[in-house]
């Protein structure tokens, strides 16, 4: 398992560095776009030679190599990711705002769909053919080939009309609560359950847009996996051998099907976060793809950067995550890797 | 012939698969049986249906894609019918698969899974009784360094000690039939011959019933009493193993006789020219009549029936005791 | 005939794997005489498949040499081969569905070697022909041109690749376990096959399988491999009346039989233990000494040498 | 107000403070004003913003020395108590009033009035360019007198004083990092002003999250009386860009206004509701089709003509749900607007008669006009529409282009990927006419997206330069008039549409709307606000 | 039944092989009815986006044309879907906004497919060797974002409108073509009939064009089948977002996130295209998982 670990690490050290060869390639494609951030950042009215300055302050005057060279000495030294021509603050601070919100809600959801996903997928393989198992699959599909935006919309105006959940917004954190940004977390650090449940309240309808897709999906493939193992041959020798039917499924089955679905599992967490700004958007929810959406569409060059940055480094570390989940799911792999 | 002294009774049995291209008709009607403590050998091609008659017996086959008709299976008295009968038939056979390297779980430790067969077993033990018992069973097959096999995954096992361990997992169960479905065909054959040797002699002791299919004859000769013969889900022939592999009667034992290699080194037959003809649609009279060098108009209009012949011997030939021919 | 096809001199192949180097042939020397079939056992992962492997040039040896009809050196792999040498050796796989490609027709896949060993270029009426004339020297009928290759059985599938190394018309084919993957019944009519063709067209064999009986039955010589290395080789009638080796004892002892009459053909007074070590730690001194019912202290030192028993007849023990 | 409409160009929706549920930042009995906007300001420095919902946060926080009266948006006394001019008109003196104190309690003086103009121009971000060239020095004459020396003579002085706001220099200073861009000044406190007030308003920020939530709170030392009891005590105010969210709370009653271009049909689903009005705000803008008088075919003034007279300026109006009319390029509520011309109507027979005399007239289709708009700007959408039917109907080829707000913006700041049309609002800079004529109209503010007409006119840039510098009112007036009639007869560089009034919905339940004021950042000065 | 016994008997004349085998899939398929349905949905698709301006009650309404005064009006007779704020017909637009997200779905596979096959080919094929590791280190590269944030990333970074978006999704895509077809080509060079090709030494382009690329086609189309459905629902999460296709021109994406402002009162603006979206995904999901029945089972 160490060597396991070991090898995981490699490869997000191998991701690391392809990122910043990644953050050249940004750099180098917002330098041939058309326009001028700088001068858009800083008003219609302003000076050229002030625009020169701030140019010049951001190193955007200078050879690309220069500038790339100087923002990843920033990055590694002090952890400095350059100036926001959007916030006009330093990256950094962005992303320390927006991405614990993110995370929190990806958070929500991750557990909502594993739980919710591999229940509901295991119930229709359980119930094979069934009629249960064919609602089930219909409505799967149907969830699979719905966007994002639409479920989030129908949820929108479905708890408008009933008065259910908050349709946006967060509750205010006060600012002495604050210590990861994660605002449920927070208030549970501070011991606040009320506020905690007011989050929480908040949070359900995001989560549930944002989930319901790769609930589906997960249904889908956990339900293949188990359908697909269920005509092993270690479950039929199980079963003549005496193994009772819960432990069967729940053990003896579910296990090696929970192989590929982890497998999928990480790739859906990890493309949340990269999905999340529409909802982010309907529900107000002051996150991290909302910010993204928005450096993006103002072609803020270090925000950008940043952005492909950070979003690379999640990705890497969930499927570094998945890696060792799988690993320790399967033998196979550990031992492989590991003798 | 007493039904209830029968360690296993199939009447009767057809089952079909249900698949993308169509339905498979692979056992049309198979009767069997095996009387208690007798040991009995299955042999046929591949894909002849000989998994299928075990999994039936076992009560595994999956349905859907299997569907499955008889007018009895029953082992040691019990019908499969209905979930009580179910279980208990469950309760009274162990089944050795094919392949030691997939019928083990994967994900799970040696010791995880013998556990578990042990609690359903014999429930509410202390965990060290279980673990004494894991040993016995691992010792009973005489694995080297048991409690090492118990901590480890199935890969870390090499094939020989998974098929052993299947064997003692199979064996941990108290039952009356065991059923081998092909146990060493995934191994080399010194290996072959002590997991043989080993299945031989706890069998013996426990006396208990045995089915054991196999492509090596050598080895159904070895171990077994009576010998089944299968073609493309048809019993074709019946009798003692002995009698069957010295004189056949059905053509297509001959033919299987014949082109098996001889240490001897008398050179080989010409075989048995083609294929097992597609369970879509199979031919409506006999099933081995394409490849037949007996077939007559008679053999493709009938389906031929397993009829006794005076040696004690039952052939499924409309040319039975025609050796000649051949 | 005595000229060698094929001599093989202490070739070694390792395989540098994650879990360290694994020596899957370890100083192996034998020959393959013109005209002859000869035949290597062993247990699954001894190494004969790599033997073979390097012979037709899947890859090079890591030491040692493999020479063809004694002055062309082969012990290269394939990429460095001229034409006129890759068709002079063929290969026959052991899964016959595999070595088919499921896309293409018999005719497809027949044409291949044809027109890429013709030397010059063929019409479509010549390519024809010559497919035809190869495919009724195996015995199959012309309308399994058309045929994908799922359409037919598993043995016309093997006929179909003898035909496809026939179509080169080479003077040299490597088997290697040309009918594990089939039936018994099967299995009789492509051996017989391939000893009509051997004899038709003057050909040399490596005949590689673990079945001892077929070997008997079907080859002049044999060499039994154990752990990468040859511990016995001798004419198929001297070895199977006098093996001397313990492993090769051990391995006809544990052949099943079908008759009495065989039975009392296998040695007695041995009887199979222990499992195979994995190759990747191959046990010091004699591979087989773990297992061996007759071993001393000399075994688990040194690795014993390649000795002549009799004329003819290698076998490789301290106890001999 | 000034030059820009809000940054976002976006329906200005604003957002409540927290809807999901109450807020616990404010203490209990506290009153709680929530409202949205689709964008809010990126920084709380004065120094920085122009854009309207910069102007709605500064009028709460900071004082000029001289504000926009109610009744005209003519200059008077805020922070300055009087004035006067030197004779040749290059020199003021500011009198202060000596009782202000800043939110923090320290006391305003001529000290933070020059430190506030010196970084201004120093920085040369914001309103800076309205005096660029103009400001030579601010002097502290004495502790409550300030003189300010011009380079050349500046008409609207007094009246461009309203953009410029005083901070709290020692604050500011107290906070001002070493490092930065401007030299000594280190970073001239604009890491600070980032995220904090450092002004004399009657509210202060209390919380700062960039696009996300402000919040602000009564300043507790306002020098100018207690700030009423009736005010919101919290004022919370959310960026919410979704239309549809915006519009759900505030018929739940979770939001008290929401700012800005609402388009008609939610101000009328919402208005529906009881209690919801709308306040209707004039602004000093219009809507403009901008013209580009640089490129085929919209150089030809025949074809700028013939889109004057294809536009069907009463559907416009009725689309903006009945908007004042615009008469000319100067806003009619604007100082210095004059009426002595006559403008344009809808009649597509006098357009073709245009089309026929301009030298495209053979050749249209080979001339496509591109006709942008920015994305989300409330109902602008349907005037473009409008306007590129009528068009096609004329025998133009018209392509559309709905363009996020920053790319509008990265498109005009060049000739070569500026649009033949771009439709907008645009709104003076400082009370007068001098204000919006040079920002649309001069040669030296192309490149700004408030003037897609790219103008390059000599004789209109000497008349502007002479107007600017004259420093009697009455002159000037006349100077404008001549200005306005110069460009609707003879340059014709943009369409006029109708003047621009914003429609902030409320909740008249929670909270009763003051006074209209005539400059529109001023009616969402809280301190004037009644909670119910 | 008969007809599968007459597929046989075709294959068994040795008539045309690979005509006889497509029929014999084409019966497979056609007996599943939910391909089939899959099948219908798309072609159904294909000819609205074909003649989208030809069938469509109000074809002019896909451009610029504004009747207020029919603005909002609910679905009915007249307007199957209702009319939009400029008093547009939503259905028409609709059926030819289907267009505009086939013709991005056909751009994106036809810029990602053929580029991400070649270099997968090329890479898998020179496995280890510095050019396929160079390959697929780029790939990697660009794998290692959210499609969804590359494409909008690339497409901020143009201007507007299909091609564009097109790229922008087609950079965030070639990638998995590139890996799928590595990861086959890998596995086929073990196969034994490639082992035997390479031996009897066959040129590489031919080794590749005439003998991998017929094994990874079907593969290969299955997935284009497949991802036509995430293809279209990127762009029209693009298009919600402003990126891709610009007004007047209808896009499904932007037709619902223009209507999300009109809910809950009209809601048909939102909920007509969004279920037009569901139903074309819904479509190629059906078809490509048909395809992938008959494909898959057909190669074992
Ligand atoms: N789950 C299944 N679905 C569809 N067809 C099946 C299934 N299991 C078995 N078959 C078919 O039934 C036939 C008989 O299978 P079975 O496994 O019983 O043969 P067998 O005699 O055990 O063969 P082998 O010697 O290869 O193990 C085969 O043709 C096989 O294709
Ligand atoms: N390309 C390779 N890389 C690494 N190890 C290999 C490779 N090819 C073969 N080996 C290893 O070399 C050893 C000998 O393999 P080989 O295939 O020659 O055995 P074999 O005698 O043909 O066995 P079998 O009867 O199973 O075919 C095995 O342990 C195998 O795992
Ligand atoms: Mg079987
Ligand atoms: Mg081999």
């Amino acid at each position: 398992m160490r060597k396991t670990v070991v090898a995981i690490l490699k490869k997000l050290l191998h991701t690391v560095i392809l990122l910043l060869v990644l953050s050249f390639v940004v750099f180098s494609f917002i330098r041939l776009i058309p326009g001028d951030p700088v001068k858009i950042s800083m008003g219609p009215m302003t000076p050229e030679e002030t625009i020169a300055q701030k140019r010049s302050e951001l190193y955007f005057d200078r050879a690309l190599p220069i500038q790339w060279a100087h923002w990843l000495k920033g990055v590694i030294t002090e952890g400095d990711f350059g100036e926001s021509l959007f916030t006009h603050r330093n990256v950094a601070e962005d992303i320390k705002q927006y991405l614990p919100k993110s995370l929190e809600l990806v958070f929500y959801c991750a557990i909502l769909i594993l739980i919710v996903g591999v229940a509901v997928g295991t119930i229709s393989a359980i119930f094979k053919n069934s009629w249960l198992d064919n609602l089930i699959r219909f409505i799967s599909y149907l969830g699979v080939c719905t966007p994002a935006y639409a479920i989030g919309v129908l949820l929108l105006v479905f708890s408008y009309t009933l008065g259910i959940f908050p349709i946006g917004g967060m509750p205010t954190i006060p600012d002495n609560y604050v210590r990861t940004g994660m605002m449920g977390l927070d208030c549970l650090l501070v011991g606040d359950f009320a506020l905690y449940g007011q989050v929480l309240k908040c949070m359900v309808l995001p989560c549930l847009s944002l989930s319901l897709g790769s609930i589906a999906y997960m249904a889908r493939i956990h339900r293949g996996a188990m359908v697909e193992n269920i005509n092993a041959d270690y479950i039929a020798f199980a079963q003549v051998a005496g193994v009772s039917r819960g432990k069967l499924v729940m053990k003896h089955l579910m296990k090696p099907s929970f192989i590929p679905t982890l497998t999928i599992y990480g790739l859906q967490v990890a493309s949340l976060i990269g999905n999340a700004f529409i909802i982010e958007v309907i529900f107000r929810y002051p996150g991290f793809s909302q910010y993204s959406l928005n450096v993006i569409q103002n072609k803020d060059p270090y925000g950008i950067v940043a952005v492909t940055f950070v979003f690379g480094i999640i990705f890497a570390v969930v499927n570094a995550l998945v890696d060792i989940g799988v690993a320790f799911l399967d033998p196979r792999i550990r031992i492989n890797t590991s003798e | 012939m007493e039904k209830k002294n029968l360690a296993l009774n199939i009447e009767n049995l057809s089952v079909k698969y249900k698949i993308y291209e169509g339905i498979l008709e692979v056992i049309p009607g198979l009767s069997m049986h095996v009387e208690q403590a007798e040991r009995v050998g299955l042999i046929g091609e591949t894909g002849c249906g000989k998994t299928t008659v075990l999994k039936s017996a076992a009560a595994v086959l999956q349905s859907p894609p299997a569907i499955v008709h008889k007018d009895a299976i029953e082992v040691c008295g019990v019908s499969v019918d209905g979930k009580k009968g179910l279980r208990s038939v469950r309760r009274n056979v162990s089944m050795i698969f094919q392949d030691p390297s997939s019928s083990l779980n994967p994900t799970l430790k040696i010791s995880t899974q013998m556990t578990d067969i042990l609690k359903s077993q014999f429930p509410g033990k202390r965990k060290a009784e279980y673990g004494q018992m894991m040993l016995d069973a691992l010792d009973s097959v005489s694995m080297p360094a048991p409690e090492r096999v118990l901590g480890s995954y199935p890969v870390q096992l090499s094939g020989g000690m998974r098929q052993r361990v299947c064997i003692a997992m199979a064996l941990m169960k108290d039952t009356n039939l065991m059923l081998a479905d092909e146990p060493t065909t995934a191994l080399d054959v010194t290996i072959e011959e002590q997991i043989l040797d080993l299945l031989d002699k706890l069998v013996r002791e426990k006396k208990k019933s045995l089915i054991l299919v196999s492509h090596a004859l050598g080895a159904i000769r070895k171990i077994t009493d009576r010998v089944y013969v299968m073609y493309a889900g048809n019993v074709v022939e019946v009798g003692k193993t002995k009698e069957v592999f010295e004189h056949p009667h059905h053509p297509y034992t001959i033919g299987l006789m014949a082109a098996t290699p001889k240490l001897t080194g008398s050179g080989i037959a010409d075989g048995i020219a083609g294929d097992i003809p597609s369970y879509i649609n199979p031919p409506k009279g006999c099933r081995f009549a394409s490849r037949c060098p007996r077939c007559t108009q008679e053999c493709l209009e009938a389906p031929p029936i397993l009829a006794d012949m005076e040696d004690g011997r039952q052939v499924a030939c409309h040319h039975a005791g025609e050796e000649a021919a051949v | 005939m005595s000229e060698n096809v094929i001599q093989i001199k202490n070739l070694t192949k390792q395989f540098k794997t994650k879990f360290g180097t694994l020596t899957a042939v370890d100083d192996v020397s034998f020959d393959i005489r013109r005209g002859e079939n000869f035949g290597l056992v062993g247990e699954s992962g001894s190494g004969k498949s790599t033997i073979g492997s390097m012979i037709v040039g899947t890859y090079g040896p890591t030491s040692g040499s493999i020479t063809f009809r004694d002055e062309i050196d082969i012990s290269r792999s394939s990429q460095s081969r001229e034409p006129s040498l890759k068709q002079q050796i063929q290969l026959v796989f052991q899964d016959p569905g595999g070595s088919l490609n499921p896309r293409k027709t018999i005719r497809q896949i027949l044409s291949v070697p044809v027109q890429l060993y013709a030397g010059k270029r063929l019409t479509t009426a010549e390519v024809e022909a010559r497919i035809k004339g190869i495919l009724e020297q195996v015995g199959l009928p012309v309308h399994y041109l058309d045929k994908y290759p799922r359409a037919i059985g598993g043995g016309e599938k093997q006929l179909v690749c003898v035909a496809r190394a026939l179509a080169a018309n080479p003077q040299f084919i490597v088997l290697d376990e040309p009918t594990s993957a089939l039936d018994v019944s099967i299995q009789a009519k492509i051996t017989n096959k391939l000893i009509e063709l051997q004899k038709k067209n003057d050909l040399s064999y490596l005949f590689i399988t673990h079945n001892l009986c077929l070997v008997r039955n079907m080859c002049d010589r044999l060499a039994v491999m154990y752990l990468g290395s040859i511990c016995e080789y001798a004419d198929t009638a001297e070895f199977f009346e006098n093996p001397r080796h313990p492993y090769t004892q051990m391995l006809l002892a544990s052949i099943p039989v079908l008759s009495d009459e065989e039975e009392r053909l296998k040695p007695q007074k041995i009887k199979s233990i222990g499992e195979i070590p994995s190759p990747l730690n191959k046990p010091k001194g004699c591979p087989f000494h773990p297992r061996c019912p007759f071993k001393k202290d000399i075994c688990s030192q040194d690795t014993p040498q390649m000795r002549e028993v009799s004329p003819g007849h290698f076998a490789c023990c301290h106890c001999i | 107000a000034c030059g820009t409409t809000d940054g976002g160009g976006a329906a200005n929706t604003a957002a409540p403070g927290n809807t999901g549920a109450p807020s616990t930042s404010a203490p209990a009995g506290a009153t709680v004003l929530r409202g949205t906007c689709t964008t809010t300001p990126e920084t709380v420095d004065p120094a920085r913003g122009t854009g309207e919902n910069d102007l709605m946060l500064y009028v709460n926080l900071y004082e000029c020395l001289v504000a926009p009266n109610a009744e005209d948006g003519s200059p008077e006394p805020q922070l300055a108590e009087r004035w006067e001019a030197s004779e040749d008109g290059l020199s003021y003196t500011f009198q202060l009033r000596q009782d202000v104190t800043f939110a923090d309690g320290t006391p305003l003086t001529s000290k933070d009035v020059k430190y506030s103009f010196d970084r201004m121009m120093t920085m040369g971000e914001g309103f800076a360019y309205v005096l660029k060239d103009v400001l030579a020095e601010t002097v502290a004459v004495d502790e409550h007198t300030v003189e300010f020396k011009l380079s050349k003579t500046f008409g609207p002085f007094v009246s461009a004083l309203t953009a410029f706001r005083i901070v709290n220099s020692a604050l500011v200073e107290a906070n001002t990092a070493a490092e930065g861009m401007y030299g000594d000044n280190g970073d001239y406190g604009t890491g600070y002003l980032l995220t904090h007030s450092a002004g004399s308003g009657p509210y202060v920020i209390s919380s700062f999250t960039v696009h996300d939530t402000m919040v602000l709170t009564k300043n507790a030392n306002y020098w100018n009386g207690a700030v009423p009891a009736a005010a919101p005590d919290t004022v919370e105010i959310q960026e919410l860009t979704e239309a549809s969210t915006t519009k759900m709370l505030m018929s739940n009653g979770d939001l008290d206004f929401v700012h800005g271009h609402q388009d008609s049909t939610t101000i009328a689903a919402l208005t529906a509701n009881d209690g919801i009005e709308v306040a209707e705000l004039q602004e000093a803008g219009l809507n403009y089709f901008m013209m580009n008088t640089q490129k085929a075919p919209t150089d030809d003034v025949h074809i700028r003509r013939a889109i004057s007279y294809a536009c069907d300026y009463e559907q416009m109006k009725q689309i903006l749900g009945g908007a004042p009319d615009a008469n000319g390029p100067v806003p009619t509520n604007l100082f210095g607007y004059v009426d002595d011309f006559e403008g344009y109507s809808y009649d597509l027979d006098k357009a073709k008669e245009e089309i026929a005399a301009s030298k495209y007239a053979s050749d249209l289709a080979n001339y496509p006009i591109q006709l942008d708009y920015i994305e989300g700007n409330g109902d602008t959408g349907k005037l473009v529409y409008l306007m590129a039917s009528s068009l096609e109907s004329l025998g133009f080829k018209v392509v559309i282009n709905e363009t996020p707000w920053v790319q509008f913006c990265n498109n005009e700041a060049e000739i070569a990927t500026s649009p033949n049309v771009t439709n907008a609002f645009a709104t003076a800079g400082y009370p007068e006419a001098g204000s919006i004529l040079e920002l649309k109209y001069a040669s030296w503010t192309v490149g700004n997206w408030n003037q897609n007409e790219w103008m390059q006119d000599e004789k209109f840039d000497s008349m502007l330069n002479e107007a600017l510098g004259t420093v009697d009112d009455d002159a000037r007036i006349a100077l404008y008039g001549q200005m306005q009639k110069y460009l609707v007869e003879e340059v014709v560089p943009s369409v006029y549409t109708c003047a621009s009034v914003i429609k902030p919905i409320y909740n008249a339940n929670n909270f009763e709307w003051p006074a209209k004021h005539a400059t529109t950042e001023y009616n969402f000065y809280y301190a004037d606000y009644i909670m119910k | 039944m008969t007809k599968e016994l007459k597929a046989n008997a075709a294959v068994e004349q040795g008539q045309n092989p690979r005509i006889e085998s497509l029929k014999k899939s084409w019966y497979k398929f056609s007996r599943n009815p939910l391909s089939m349905l899959g099948l219908v949905v798309v072609l159904a698709v294909v000819f609205v986006a074909v003649f989208a301006p030809y069938i469509v009650p109000y074809p002019e309404d896909a451009g610029l044309t504004t009747k207020i005064a029919e603005s909002f009006q609910g679905p009915s007779a007249i307007h199957l879907a209702g009319t939009d704020e400029y008093g547009r017909d939503v259905f028409s637009r609709m059926l030819i906004g289907t267009r505009s997200s086939l013709v991005i779905g056909l751009l994106v596979l036809a810029i990602s497919v053929p580029l991400g096959v070649i270099l997968g080919l090329v890479a898998g094929y020179y496995k280890g060797k510095l050019i396929s590791r160079l390959i697929m280190w780029v790939t990697e590269l660009f794998m290692a974002i959210p499609p969804l944030i590359l494409a909008m990333v690339v497409c901020t970074m143009f201007t507007n409108g299909y091609l564009f978006a097109a790229i922008g999704i087609a950079v965030a895509w070639w990638p998995w073509y590139t890996r799928m077809t590595y990861n086959m080509v890998t596995s086929l060079s073990n196969e034994l009939y490639i082992v035997y090709t390479e031996l009897s030494g066959v040129k590489v382009l031919k080794i590749l064009l005439s003998e991998m690329l017929p094994n990874i086609t079907s593969s290969i189309v299955t997935k284009m089948s497949l991802d036509m459905g995430s293809i279209i629902l990127t762009a029209s999460s693009m298009s919600f977002v402003g990126l891709g296709v610009q007004p007047p021109e209808p896009s499904l994406g932007a037709m619902v996130s223009d209507g999300i402002q009109y809910l809950p009162e009209f809601w048909w603006l939102t909920v007509m295209p969004a279920i037009v979206v569901v139903l074309i995904v819904l479509g190629f999901n059906l078809l490509g998982d048909g395809l992938n029945d008959v494909l898959s089972v057909e190669e074992k």
